[in-house]
């Protein structure tokens, strides 16, 4: 990426200050990146700006309170920071911002149906259209718009919010008024029971290891999640399809209105339940009541922490 | 077999202590008719209840909940029920993606002298609890796995 | 290999309680099965698995010596969820039991020489099933010494056989509290600055000590002041247990289970695990 | 004389078929984007490519099974007094599981030295263990997460397994690899394995080819030691973690777990289910003290574990067999051969500039 170089500078300057600098850097093969500690001047050449780069890096600031961080962001990520800044869950004092135009992430979840196998990556060459990908010395040319990630088709926030540091020119803002609600659209024509069905389906082969969870920006408990509590005991140890899917309710609960759609969970999911859905559900809701949107305007305070006493948009049933 | 299995639902009624469940008693010492599908319990205030408590509900098999609590401004702690209304509000929108069809959960206001109200509230959602029938259920631990269950809410 | 069915405990009753604290109860119980009670065989230091069922399991040294097989006593500081729901239990309610667990203390090899104990709380339960054992074997040990201490009078349990333990002459028993206390007629003081004023000779002579990890560190300190080494301290560790038979794999300090090979480790065999207490 | 057969990929499911008649049969199909181990239907396509994204680990060791169920009885002469019973719910019948790869069976190998000592026996792992045969497919490809090589395995290692399936053209070659395994292979739907030996060899010569050359990890088990109190390297190596559980539940040598009861009225049960090292709760006492506070703490004890405290206890063998699903899987791409291979080559004196 052109601006990669200078995004180095910032970081070279910004760092003595900092005690750790997070961005990203390859990971184990030419199709994958991993968030990248920079905590030296030899850790900074490292850092790779691509499309590779999945990983919401904010998902680390609440844990790392009371320590100077730098964080580098996409936009989206910048809005889950913003959003950390509102809950005054993470000190403005404390965290530096990098941002820089950001032109999308690629869905590895896509890649893998592109491909079929994804087996011994030997290379991945991207060019801002495409990207081709070598396994087992074949390779296989992907347009990036096949297998870029869902919210980066429809992204209104393609430049970090904040920054400290913005390397790069910006984008200027793309401009669909409203998110782009399409896919869960679709899923709400279904009958009512087939909604009930599907989610019994996909979320009967969750393991349960909360990466939805661990993954998540705005999910602050952190060690002391209801999922695993005894009291109050929400959730059995069950093999259960009813806790799993209870689970993901109280996710999307805890999420509303605070929910930036990152994607994060949806991401780190091993098992690919499609679980973004109900964040989005409960975001759309939260657009249509309050109209208003998670991690945009650090004075804005989330709806559910506030109240009208007469309120617009809540239309009570008349009995 | 008790008399009424069959012809009863399980519905599930959260009520806040200071207005709805001194409603619910002006109705029954007024010996108001009502509906015995209602399993009434008892919060401290409509904004302590926690919206997952209707998920919950509702997945350990309950086939409607109802909340009620004081009326907005009549609130015991001033302000519990503005909340409530906001948390409320949102969660029965989200229901339906779940599979919950809309209607299954109600929320409303009953003040403690709105004995006849609460007649209404109660006969009412009964009945559109009875009009949707039974609510979706997910059945023991041992359903999960075999497919069977997810084969069996398909259909 | 055997066909016991390792994770479902015997059903027993519990015989007494005894309120020793506000936050220790103490149980003596007897399995319900008669066979299974006058057949059961325990070491000193080995503990038990004690479930509320419905709540959980939760582990607890042998309190009672091999010697006196009446009954099992085990003594309980609320903590959490399982103790809680143990401390309101009364005589007559029924608990599983999952009993023998874990290694125990050495004893064999401390024969013929002095011992010293050095309790603090309810690190004293452990010591009591050693304590009463080699009471109970009296002549096979030397010099006895008991130091217990805790944080206040009230905090203090085993009320009912301290008096008997102070009276005895082949026991030397020193009690301390933390700070003055009305009506207090023992020590006064932490338990290392204690054990420095008794100054028990480490020759010929084994030290026992347990309690909470901030007493155990200065109390070793103290130990080693006084001459004793690596080989001649004893503890027990605590740890967060499940199994109670090394498989499920969250009590491990690297090699060792606590569950399995401990609780009981020598000073020695401390230093040569990782440091992970 | 070993037994060989031959397979044809169009028999795969009529001969599952035979074989779901006296067991229950798994075999590996898509669910949503991820390949599962479920129960075979025939309705439904077999994913045999590559290894699964979630292993066969729960066909003996379910994510979660009951160990007893216990009923409280009120005493009618006195009510006060409550009576208890608990009884063993031992699980029942036999399974096959074909699909599995080398790297997946062998796991459960790692288990049967901790499940089935000479002092203690899992009586509910053993009723599984011993009732579940294994139909492994040795792997024709490699992914860039492999490293089956690195830790004492490979691509056709038959430790643990009953047949092992070789791909070859149009099918699989099927070797018996236990007695066992003979009695899986009596189908007449299975042909005559001998002329598709060679071809078989030639696969997995192959495959080895391709995975390249291992390091040397045989000091593992001191140098893990060595940096046991070095916080700052763990801190560093576990930086990246975002302690979720995917890495251990995915993992076909995790066998930690948890029991926890659940009750509803006067019954209830006790259940056992997958457990967490990366978790805070796994080790945190009642106390509130917990021995491994942070994730670097707890990141260490899965390495540890691993590449360390299981060698050490058992014959030096390596507590995992390098099917790479915590590397692959991982949301944050913690990769364990970087943290194992930074242990070995650690040089104290270079930290402390």
């Amino acid at each position: 990426m052109k601006f990669q170089e200078e995004l180095k500078e910032s970081i070279r300057k910004a760092l003595p200050e900092l005690d750790v600098v997070i961005g990203w850097c390859g990971s184990f093969d030419p199709l994958h990146a991993t968030p990248h500690f920079i905590y030296g001047e030899e850790d900074i050449e490292k850092l790779e700006i691509s499309p590779l780069n999945v990983h919401n890096l904010a998902t680390y600031l609440p844990g790392m309170r009371g320590k100077k961080v730098g964080v580098v962001v996409k936009g989206c990520d910048s809005r889950s920071v913003v959003e950390l800044l509102q809950e005054k869950l993470i000190s403005r004092d404390d965290i530096t911002i990098f941002g820089f135009p950001c032109t999308g992430v690629i869905d590895q979840s896509k890649v893998k149906k592109a491909i079929g196998y994804v087996g011994n990556v030997q290379s991945c060459d991207m060019s801002d259209e495409s990207l081709v990908v070598v396994v087992d010395d074949k390779p296989h040319s992907l347009k990036l718009s096949e297998v870029l990630a869902e919210k980066c088709k429809s992204c209104r926030y393609p430049d970090a919010i904040i920054s400290d540091y913005f390397v790069g020119d910006r984008i200027a803002k793309k401009d669909p008024a409203e998110p782009n609600y399409k896919e869960l659209e679709k899923f709400e024509k279904l009958a009512v029971s087939e909604r009930f069905g599907y989610w019994l389906k996909e979320l009967d082969r969750c393991i349960r290891c909360y990466a939805c969870r661990s993954a998540c920006p705005l999910c602050v408990c952190r060690d002391h999640c209801i999922a695993e509590s005894r009291d109050p005991h929400w959730l059995s140890q069950e093999n259960n399809v009813r806790d799993k899917l209870m689970f993901q309710v109280i996710h999307a609960y805890h999420m509303a209105g605070r929910c930036t759609e990152c994607g994060e969970c949806q991401r780190a999911c091993p098992v690919d339940i499609p679980i973004l859905m109900l964040k989005q559900k409960m975001n759309k809701e939260v657009l249509d009541i309050f109209n208003y949107e998670a991690g945009v305007n650090l004075k804005d305070t989330p709806p559910l922490l506030s109240f009208k006493m007469e309120e617009e948009n809540i239309t009570e049933k008349d009995w | 077999m008790p008399v009424l299995e069959g012809k009863e639902l399980r519905i599930v009624g959260f009520l806040c202590n200071w207005c709805s469940y001194g409603g619910a008693d002006t109705a029954g010492v007024g010996r108001f008719n009502q509906p015995t599908d209602l399993r009434i319990i008892k919060v401290p205030c409509s904004g302590r209840i926690d919206p997952l408590f209707i998920v919950k509900a509702l997945m350990n098999g309950a086939d409607g909940v109802l909340v009620s609590g004081c009326h907005p401004r009549d609130c015991h702690y001033s302000e519990g029920n503005f909340y409530a209304r906001r948390r409320l509000e949102i969660m029965q929108k989200f229901l339906p993606i779940l599979g919950y069809e809309p209607g299954r959960f109600e929320y409303t206001w009953v003040s403690a002298s709105e004995g006849q109200r609460w007649q209404q509230v109660v006969t009412e959602f009964t009945d559109q609890i009875h009009k949707l029938g039974p609510a979706p259920k997910i059945v023991g631990p041992e359903a999960s796995d075999t497919l069977s269950l997810m084969q069996a809410a398909l259909k | 290999m055997s066909t016991k069915n390792l994770y479902l405990p015997e059903i027993a009753t519990i015989q007494e309680v005894i309120q020793e604290t506000h936050n220790i109860v103490t149980f003596r119980v007897t399995l319900n099965n008669e066979e299974a009670m006058a057949k059961f065989k325990f070491e000193p230091g080995n503990v038990g698995q004690l479930s509320a069922f419905g709540i959980g399991e939760s582990t607890f040294v042998i309190n009672s010596p091999p010697t006196r097989m009446d009954y099992l006593q085990f003594s309980i500081m609320r903590s959490g969820e399982v103790t809680g729901k143990l401390h309101s239990l009364k005589a007559g309610d029924q608990i599983g039991v999952r009993a023998p667990l874990g290694n125990h203390f050495p004893y064999e090899d401390m024969k013929g020489k002095d011992i010293v104990f050095i309790g603090g709380g309810i690190g004293m339960a452990p010591l009591r099933t050693l304590l009463l054992f080699m009471l109970d074997n009296r002549d096979d040990y030397g010099k006895i010494t008991l130091l217990y201490g805790a944080r206040s009078p009230l905090d203090m349990a085993f009320n009912y056989e301290l008096e008997d333990w102070l009276d005895r002459d082949d026991l030397d028993t020193h009690l301390t509290i933390d700070a003055e206390f009305d009506g207090w007629e023992h020590e006064v003081g932490l338990i290392p600055n204690v054990l420095l004023d008794i100054a028990p000779s480490s020759e010929n002579s084994v030290a026992i000590t347990c309690g909470p990890p901030i007493m155990i560190k200065f109390t070793l300190q103290a130990l080693e002041k006084l001459g004793f080494k690596d080989e001649q301290i004893v503890t027990t560790l605590e740890k967060r247990m499940k199994c109670g038979v090394g498989i499920c794999g969250r009590c491990n300090i690297g090699t060792s289970y606590v569950c399995k090979d401990g609780p009981v480790y020598t000073g020695a065999q401390l230093k040569k695990l990782p440091n992970e207490l | 004389m070993t037994l060989v057969k031959y397979l044809k990929s169009t028999d795969l499911k009529s001969w599952l078929a035979e074989l779901a008649e006296k067991n229950s049969v798994f075999a590996p199909r898509y669910e949503g984007d991820s390949v599962i181990f479920a129960p075979f239907d025939p309705e439904q396509e077999i994913y045999t490519k590559s290894a699964a994204t979630v292993p066969p680990k729960k066909t003996v060791f379910p994510q979660s099974e009951k160990l007893v169920d216990f009923t409280y009885h009120k005493d009618p002469e006195n009510p006060g007094k409550t009576l208890i019973d608990g009884k063993e719910v031992l699980p029942q019948g036999t399974t096959v599981v074909f699909g599995g790869r080398p790297c997946d069976v062998r796991g459960f190998s790692m288990f049967d030295r901790v499940y089935l000592t000479k002092e203690t026996t899992d009586i509910y792992y053993k009723a599984r263990r011993d009732n579940t045969s294994f139909i492994t497919i040795a792997c024709e490809f490699t992914e860039s997460t492999c490293f089956c090589h690195w830790v004492g395995s490979s691509p056709s290692d038959p430790i643990g397994s009953d047949v092992l399936a070789v791909p070859v053209k149009g099918g699989f070659l099927l070797t018996a690899v236990s007695a066992r395994g003979e009695t899986l292979l009596t189908s007449k739907l299975l042909l005559e394995g001998k002329p598709k030996v060679e071809e078989a060899e030639e696969v997995l010569d192959k495959v080895m080819e391709n995975l390249g050359k291992a390091p040397d990890l045989s000091k593992s088990p001191g140098k893990l030691l060595e940096v046991f109190d070095n916080m700052e390297f763990w801190e560093k190596v576990s930086a990246k973690c975002i302690s979720c559980g995917t890495c251990t539940y995915l993992c076909p040598t995790c066998y930690c777990f948890n029991i926890t009861d659940e009750i509803q009225g006067l019954k209830g049960s006790r259940i056992r289910s997958w457990d967490n090292c990366m978790s805070a709760l796994f080790t945190m006492e009642a106390s509130g003290h917990n021995p491994r506070p942070t994730k670097a703490h707890r990141l260490k004890n899965r390495v540890g574990h691993k590449f360390s405290y299981y060698p050490d206890l058992h014959d030096g063998i390596i507590s995992c067999y390098g099917c790479g699903r915590c590397i692959k899987s991982c949301p944050a791409g913690v990769d364990i051969r970087e943290i194992v291979l930074k242990a070995i080559e650690f040089m104290p004196t270079v930290v402390e500039e």
